[in-house]
C-alpha cells in the first residue's frame, strides 16, 4: 500500500474543508480524484504533502504515519507534489529549477552527480534541454508543466501527486502531458491525479474517487465512474434539486 | 571647485555609498527569504564595529574582525531562532514592530556593554594621516579597503547565490516558499541562514568603515534608513542594483555638503527615500510592469 | 454613545476626579505632575490608536506631529516682536489680541503671540502637514508605509535639531504659561498642580468621547471595515484613501494638541520629543493596548508614561519599550487588554460577589 | 438599451491573456451567468467590471456611461455592487455591523458629525440599523445579528456578505461564485434567494462553477475559456453546445 488515509479532517484556519476523508492508493496505480471546483481536491493533496496539517484522522504513507511531518520531510520519504499552477521558480533558469528538484538527493548524498539526473529528465523532455538556460518564467504553459514534472522527478519519488496538470493548457499539450503520466507509471511510479478534465483523467486511471463539498461521494474503477451518471453531476453541479427533494 | 576636490568628494561618496549598498544587500537577503524588512539591520553594522573594537585589544586586527563577523552572525541566527521562527503567519505589522523592538534592544545592550563613547578600529594600513595619491586626490588607504572589501562581499554573494546549492535553495525560497518546501528544501533553515548572512556582512561592513566614520551604539537607525533608501532606490530585493543605488546616494550625499549645511544632509537622503517611495516604489531600475505585480 | 461606553467614561471621570484626593491622602501630590504629563502623552497615543487599530495603518512618525504642536507654540510664544511695536500691522494684531504684551523675568517688555492663537496654529499646521504628507504616504502599505512615516519623522527630527530658530539641540525653553481662565493657567507651577491635572483630564475625556463617538459612527464603521479588507470596503462604496487620510490627520491633530499643552505645561520642548524612539513608544503603547482598543491604549499610555517619567525603568527606559514591543507582538499580538479577557474578569467578579452575597444571606438567616 | 455593455474587454498579465477581447450585454432585470473552467478568466472579468483591477483595453458601459477607469468605490456608488469568492467580511465585527457597512453609500454622516454625535446622525443610524436588519431578514440571519462573524460557519458568512451587498441597494449585483463551499441544501436556498432578488428588479451577474445552479436560475449564459468568449445564449442552448460540453467533460480523444 502506497498511501492510506483514514477519516481525515483538514482545512485552513477556521474553515474546515475536508470532512472524514478515507481513501487509498496502491503501489503502481494511477488513481484520480475528480470533482467540481471547491470540492476539496487540492486541499486533500495539500494535507498529504504536509502544506497544511490535518485536524484529525490519519495519513499513512509507506506504513509511516506522516500527519505531523513537514513538507520537506515528506519529500524525503519519496512523496512528491506537483502543485496546481506549476509553482516554478520563475526568475531561475530551467536548469536551476531542476537542480533544486534534486536538492534532497544532494543532501542525502553529497557526491551524487546531479548533471546525470538532469540528463535523464532531458531525455524525457527534450524540449527542456533546448531551453535549459532560459528563465522558467518565460516558458510556455506546456513547457512549464513539463518542467514542473521534471523537477518533481528529480527527487526520485515513488509517489507523485499532480494537481490539475492540464489547467490552462491547449488540448494537444494536455495529451502530451497525459502520455507522460502513463509512461511514468510504466517506470514504476505511483500516481495520484487531481483533474478537472474528468474524461481524460479517467481514461488513463485505474481507479477514481469523486469529491463533493469536502466528502468522497463515490469511488470505483475508471470504467464504472465513466459510465456513472452521478459523475456528470459532480462535475456539472450539485444538482441540489433532485437531492434536496429526494 | 577644482578637480582635486571633486575627486575627493567622489571617493568619499563611493566609500559611504558602498557601505550603504552592503546594508541594503543585508536588507535584501532577509527580505527575499522572508518578506521581512529587518529594522535591526543597522545594529548589525554597529555590533560588528563594537565587537571587533573590543577584541582587537587582545588579538591581531584581522582575527578580531573575523570573530566579530562570526559572533554577529550567531547573534543574527539567534534572533531569528528566538523571536521569529515560531511565529505562525505573522502580519506585516507584527514583523515591523518586532524587528524595531529588536533594534532597540540591541542598541540598549550595546549602550550598557560599551557605553556612549565614540570608538574606532585602527586603520587597516597606515594611520589617519597616511594617504594615497590617486589622480591627484589624496585619499586614505582605508577608503581603498572599504571599496575593496565591499566589492569582495558583492562578488562573493553573487557567486554564492548563483553557484552553490544552498544559495540556489535560498533564491528558491524567496521566489516561492511553498514550492521550495515541496522540493525538500528546509525553508526554515534557509531563513536562518539568511539572517546569519546579512548579520555577518553587516558586521564586516561595520568593521571596515569604523576607522573612517567611527562606531557609536546608536548609529544603527541612521544607517538602516540609509540602507533602506538604497534598497528602495535599487528596487527591494535586487542586490546588484543596490550597489549602483548605493554609490548614487553616496555621491549625492558627498556633493550635497558643498551646497547644504551638513546638519541637513540626512534630510536630503530621506527626502530622496520619500520621493522614490511616492513616485517609483519599485525602484529606479525596475519597470512599471514589475510594479503592477507587486503591492507596495 | 452606548451604555457600555457611557459607563466606562463615567468611571474614568470619577477616577480623574478622585485622583488628587487620593494623592493628597497618600501625601504623594508630586505624582500629579507626572500624571498630568502622562495624560498628555496618552492623548497622542489614542490619536495614533485610531490610525493603527481602527484603520489598520502603521505610523512611525507620530512624534513628529507632537513636536509640530509643541514647537509651533514654543516658537510663536517666545518670539519677541517688541521692536516692531508701533507698526500698523502689529498694532492691529495687538488690538485683535493675537499678540500679547508682557514682561519677562528681566522685567523687559516682550510682545509675543497669544497661546490661544498658537493653539489654533498648532492645529492648522498639523492638519496641513499631515494632509500634504498623508496623500502620498498613505498610498503605501506595510513595510513601505512604516519606513516612509519613519523617514518623515526623522526629517522633522533633523530639522528641529538643525534649525536655529527651533533652538537646535537645546530646544526652546521659557515658554510662557497659557492662561485659559482667571483661575486656570497651563504651567508647571506647583500651586497649579491640581487645576492642571483636572484640565488635562478634561481634555482627555473630551478627546476620548470624540473618538468613541467616531468609532461608533458611520465613519467609524467604514474605518473598521477598511482594516478588515481594503478591497471589500472599496467595493462597498467606501472611499478608502479619503478615510485613511482623514484619520491620519485626526491622529496628527491629537498629537499636536498633546504637544501644545505639554509644552506649555513643561515650559519648553526639546528635539528628543521628535525622535524616532518617541514614535516607537507611541506605537508600543498602542500595541500593548491591543491595537483597536482605545481603552487599552489609554490605560497603558498613562501607566507606561507615568512609570517612565517616575524613572522606574532607570537607564533601561528605551529597552523596556523595545522589550514590550517584542513580547507583546510575540505572545499577545492582540494586546494585553482583550475585551474577552475583561468580560471574563467581570463575569468572575460577579460570580464571586454572588457567592459572597449568598454566604452573607445564609449567615444572616 | 442594455444596462451593462462590455465591449472588447481585455486584460493581460505579462504574456497571459486572462481576459481576451470579451464583449457581451446585460439587459436590465435578468440573471446572467458567466461560466467556464478553472483559469478561464471569470473572476478577472468580474474584477474588471467592478474596477478592482485595471483593464488593458476595452470599455464597460453602464447606463451608457463609461465606467472603466473609475475606482471601485465610485462604481459601487453608481449601483454596481459585488461579493467575493473568498469572503471579505470584517471577521471581528458583528453580523449586523458588517451589514451596516453596506449602508455606507446610502447615508451621509461625515467625520465631524460622527465625532460630535450630532442629533441628525441618530436618526440616520436608526435607519441604517433598520434597513440592515431587513436585509439580514432576507437572508434569514436576523437572529444572529450580534454574533461576531468569525464564529459563524462558512455558509452563513456567505449569507452575511450577500446581505451586506444588498444593503447597498444595488441595481446590479455581481456574485462571485456564491455557491462554492456550500452544501446542496444551502445551494438550494441560495437559488431561491437569487430568484427572489430578481423579482425585486435587480440585475444579477453571476460567476459560478455549479452548472446545475447556473442552468436553474440564469436567463442568459456567457461561456469563457482561456479568457475568450466561446459561447453565449440561453441555458438550454448552452447545455447542448458541443464546444461547451467539450471543455467541461474533456476531449474524447484526450
Amino acid at each position: 500500500m502506497m498511501l492510506k488515509i483514514r477519516s481525515l479532517d483538514a482545512g485552513y484556519s477556521n474553515l474546515k474543508v475536508l470532512k472524514r476523508i478515507s481513501m487509498h492508493v496502491k503501489a503502481g496505480e494511477i488513481v484520480t480524484i475528480i470533482g467540481a471546483n471547491g470540492s476539496g481536491k487540492s486541499t486533500l493533496l495539500h494535507a498529504v504533502s504536509g502544506i497544511i496539517k490535518g485536524k484529525s484522522g490519519e495519513i499513512i504513507f509507506k506504513d509511516k504515519q506522516i500527519n505531523n511531518y513537514t513538507a520537506e520531510k515528506i519529500v524525503y520519504l519519496g512523496c512528491s507534489l506537483i502543485p496546481e499552477g506549476r509553482q516554478l521558480f520563475p526568475a531561475m533558469t530551467v536548469k536551476e529549477n531542476l537542480v533544486l528538484g534534486g536538492y534532497i538527493l544532494k543532501s542525502k548524498n553529497k557526491k551524487i552527480n546531479l548533471e546525470e539526473e538532469i540528463k535523464k529528465i532531458y531525455t524525457l523532455f527534450p524540449r527542456l534541454e533546448e531551453r535549459k538556460n532560459q528563465l522558467s518564467g518565460t516558458l510556455s504553459g506546456g513547457e512549464q508543466q513539463m518542467l514542473a514534472i521534471g523537477r518533481a522527478l528529480m527527487s526520485r519519488p515513488d509517489f507523485i501527486m499532480m494537481d490539475e496538470p492540464s489547467i490552462g493548457l491547449a488540448p494537444l499539450v494536455v495529451k502530451e502531458i497525459f502520455k507522460t503520466v502513463v509512461s511514468l507509471r510504466k517506470d514504476g511510479k505511483t500516481i495520484l491525479l487531481v483533474e478537472q478534465n474528468a474524461k481524460a483523467a479517467l481514461k488513463i486511471a485505474d481507479r477514481g474517487y469523486v469529491m463533493e463539498t469536502g466528502n468522497i461521494i463515490l469511488e470505483g474503477t475508471s470504467e464504472e465512474l465513466l459510465n456513472n451518471h452521478d459523475v456528470q453531476r459532480a462535475y456539472l453541479g450539485k444538482d441540489y434539486k433532485n437531492i434536496a427533494e429526494r | 571647485m577644482n578637480l582635486n576636490i571633486i575627486l575627493q568628494y567622489v571617493f568619499s561618496g563611493i566609500t559611504v555609498g558602498s557601505i550603504y549598498a552592503v546594508i541594503a544587500i543585508g536588507f535584501n537577503i532577509i527580505y527575499n527569504t522572508t518578506g521581512i524588512i529587518n529594522f535591526a539591520q543597522g545594529e548589525f553594522v554597529m555590533l560588528g564595529g563594537m565587537i571587533a573594537f573590543s577584541f582587537c585589544k587582545v588579538m591581531p586586527l584581522y582575527l578580531a574582525i573575523i570573530l566579530a563577523v562570526i559572533i554577529t552572525g550567531i547573534i543574527g541566527s539567534l534572533l531569528e531562532l528566538i523571536f521569529i521562527r515560531h511565529l505562525k503567519k505573522p502580519s506585516v505589522l507584527q514583523m515591523i514592530v518586532i524587528t524595531i523592538g529588536l533594534s532597540i534592544i540591541l542598541r540598549e545592550i550595546a549602550l550598557h556593554v560599551w557605553d556612549e563613547q565614540v570608538r574606532a578600529l585602527p586603520f587597516f594600513t597606515g594611520n589617519e594621516t597616511s594617504s594615497v595619491n590617486i589622480l591627484g586626490a589624496n585619499i586614505s588607504p582605508q577608503v581603498l579597503w572599504v571599496i575593496g572589501i565591499t566589492s569582495l562581499i558583492v562578488i562573493g554573494l553573487t557567486l554564492f547565490f548563483k553557484y552553490t546549492i544552498i544559495g540556489q535553495a535560498m533564491r528558491a525560497c524567496s521566489e516561492n516558499r511553498n514550492a521550495a518546501g515541496l522540493c525538500g528544501i528546509n525553508t526554515k533553515a534557509m531563513v536562518n541562514i539568511s539572517f546569519i548572512l546579512s548579520a555577518g556582512i553587516g558586521a564586516l561592513a561595520g568593521c571596515v568603515v569604523s576607522p573612517l566614520t567611527q562606531t557609536t551604539y546608536d548609529m544603527g537607525t541612521d544607517l538602516a534608513i540609509k540602507g533602506f533608501t538604497v534598497a528602495i532606490l535599487g528596487g527591494l530585493g535586487n542586490s546588484s542594483a543596490a550597489v549602483a543605488a548605493g554609490i548614487i546616494l553616496g555621491l549625492i550625499e558627498a556633493f550635497s555638503v558643498s551646497i547644504f549645511p551638513s546638519a541637513f544632509q540626512d534630510v536630503i537622503t530621506i527626502g530622496i527615500l520619500l520621493t522614490i517611495l511616492f513616485i517609483r516604489p519599485q525602484g529606479i531600475f525596475r519597470s512599471k510592469q514589475f510594479a503592477a505585480l507587486k503591492e507596495f | 454613545m452606548n451604555k457600555e461606553n457611557l459607563k466606562a467614561v463615567s468611571v474614568l471621570f470619577t477616577i480623574i476626579l478622585l485622583t488628587p484626593l487620593i494623592t493628597s491622602l497618600l501625601d504623594v501630590n508630586f505624582y500629579l505632575t507626572q500624571l498630568t504629563m502622562s495624560i498628555y502623552y496618552a492623548i497622542v497615543s489614542i490619536g495614533l490608536c485610531m490610525l493603527m487599530g481602527y484603520a489598520g495603518q502603521i505610523s512611525m512618525g507620530q512624534a513628529a506631529f507632537f513636536s509640530i504642536g509643541g514647537y509651533t507654540t514654543a516658537v510663536l510664544t517666545t518670539i519677541n516682536l517688541i521692536e516692531y511695536k508701533g507698526s500698523f500691522l502689529i498694532n492691529l494684531l495687538m488690538k485683535l489680541r493675537v499678540l500679547v504684551l508682557d514682561k519677562n523675568v528681566y522685567d523687559n517688555d516682550v510682545l509675543f503671540f497669544s497661546p490661544w492663537v498658537t493653539f489654533f496654529f498648532a492645529i492648522v499646521f498639523a492638519l496641513i502637514i499631515s494632509f500634504v504628507i498623508g496623500i502620498p504616504v498613505l498610498k503605501l502599505k506595510g513595510h513601505y508605509l512604516a519606513m516612509a512615516t519613519m523617514g518623515f519623522g526623522i526629517i522633522i527630527y533633523k530639522i528641529v535639531k538643525g534649525t536655529k530658530i527651533l533652538g537646535q539641540a537645546d530646544g526652546i525653553s521659557a515658554v510662557p504659561l497659557f492662561k485659559i481662565l482667571p483661575f486656570l493657567s497651563i504651567d508647571g507651577d506647583i500651586s497649579n498642580r491640581i487645576e492642571n491635572f483636572y484640565f488635562a483630564g478634561f481634555i482627555l475625556l473630551l478627546g476620548l468621547i470624540i473618538l468613541i463617538n467616531l468609532i461608533n459612527s458611520r465613519v467609524g464603521r467604514a474605518l473598521r471595515s477598511l482594516h478588515g479588507s481594503e478591497e471589500a470596503s472599496n467595493s462597498m462604496g467606501i472611499n478608502t484613501s479619503k478615510y485613511k487620510l482623514y484619520v491620519f490627520m485626526l491622529g496628527a491633530v491629537f498629537a499636536s494638541i498633546g504637544g501644545f499643552f505639554l509644552t506649555h505645561y513643561n515650559g519648553g520642548i526639546g528635539p528628543s520629543e521628535a525622535g524616532v524612539m518617541k514614535s516607537v513608544r507611541y506605537v508600543a503603547i498602542v500595541a500593548v493596548g491591543g491595537m483597536a482598543n482605545i481603552w487599552g491604549t489609554l490605560i497603558f499610555g498613562i501607566l507606561l508614561n507615568f512609570l517612565s517619567l517616575r524613572g522606574v525603568f532607570g537607564s533601561l527606559d528605551d529597552a523596556v519599550f523595545g522589550a514590550i514591543l517584542i513580547l507583546v507582538m510575540i505572545f499577545a499580538p492582540d494586546g494585553l487588554i482583550k475585551k474577552r479577557f475583561l468580560d471574563a474578569l467581570i463575569v468572575k467578579c460577579k460570580i464571586i460577589i454572588k457567592k459572597i452575597q449568598l454566604k452573607l444571606n445564609k449567615e444572616g438567616n | 438599451m442594455p444596462l451593462i455593455e462590455v465591449k472588447n474587454l481585455s486584460r493581460y498579465f505579462g504574456g497571459l491573456h486572462a481576459v481576451d477581447n470579451v464583449s457581451f450585454n446585460v439587459e436590465k432585470g435578468i440573471i446572467k451567468a458567466i461560466i467556464g473552467p478553472n483559469g478561464a478568466g471569470k473572476t478577472t472579468l468580474f474584477n474588471l467590471i467592478s474596477g478592482t483591477i485595471n483593464v488593458t483595453s476595452g470599455k464597460v458601459f453602464y447606463k451608457d456611461h463609461i465606467i472603466t477607469g473609475l475606482k471601485p468605490y465610485q462604481i459601487a456608488k453608481k449601483g454596481i455592487v459585488r461579493t467575493f469568492q473568498n469572503l471579505k467580511l470584517n471577521q471581528h465585527m458583528s453580523v449586523l455591523e458588517n451589514v451596516m457597512i453596506g449602508r455606507h453609500i446610502r447615508s451621509k454622516a461625515g467625520f465631524i458629525s460622527g465625532m460630535l454625535n450630532l442629533p441628525n446622525t441618530w436618526n440616520e443610524e436608526k435607519k441604517i440599523r433598520e434597513y440592515s436588519m431587513k436585509m439580514l431578514d432576507v437572508v434569514s440571519m436576523a437572529d444572529k445579528k450580534d454574533i461576531t462573524v468569525a464564529n459563524l460557519p462558512f455558509g452563513q458568512q456567505r449569507a452575511v456578505e450577500l446581505a451586506r451587498a444588498l444593503a447597498c441597494e444595488p441595481e446590479v449585483l455581481l456574485l462571485d461564485e456564491p455557491a462554492s463551499g456550500l452544501n446542496i441544501y444551502e445551494t438550494k436556498e441560495l437559488s431561491e434567494l437569487i430568484k427572489k432578488l430578481k423579482t425585486w428588479g435587480l440585475t444579477i451577474l453571476i460567476v459560478e462553477h455549479d452548472m446545475s445552479l447556473v442552468m436553474d436560475i440564469s436567463d442568459d449564459v456567457v461561456v469563457l475559456n482561456y479568457g475568450e468568449k466561446i459561447a453565449e445564449g440561453q441555458p438550454d442552448k448552452i447545455q447542448k453546445n458541443k464546444k461547451v460540453i467539450k471543455i467541461y467533460l474533456g476531449d474524447d480523444d484526450a
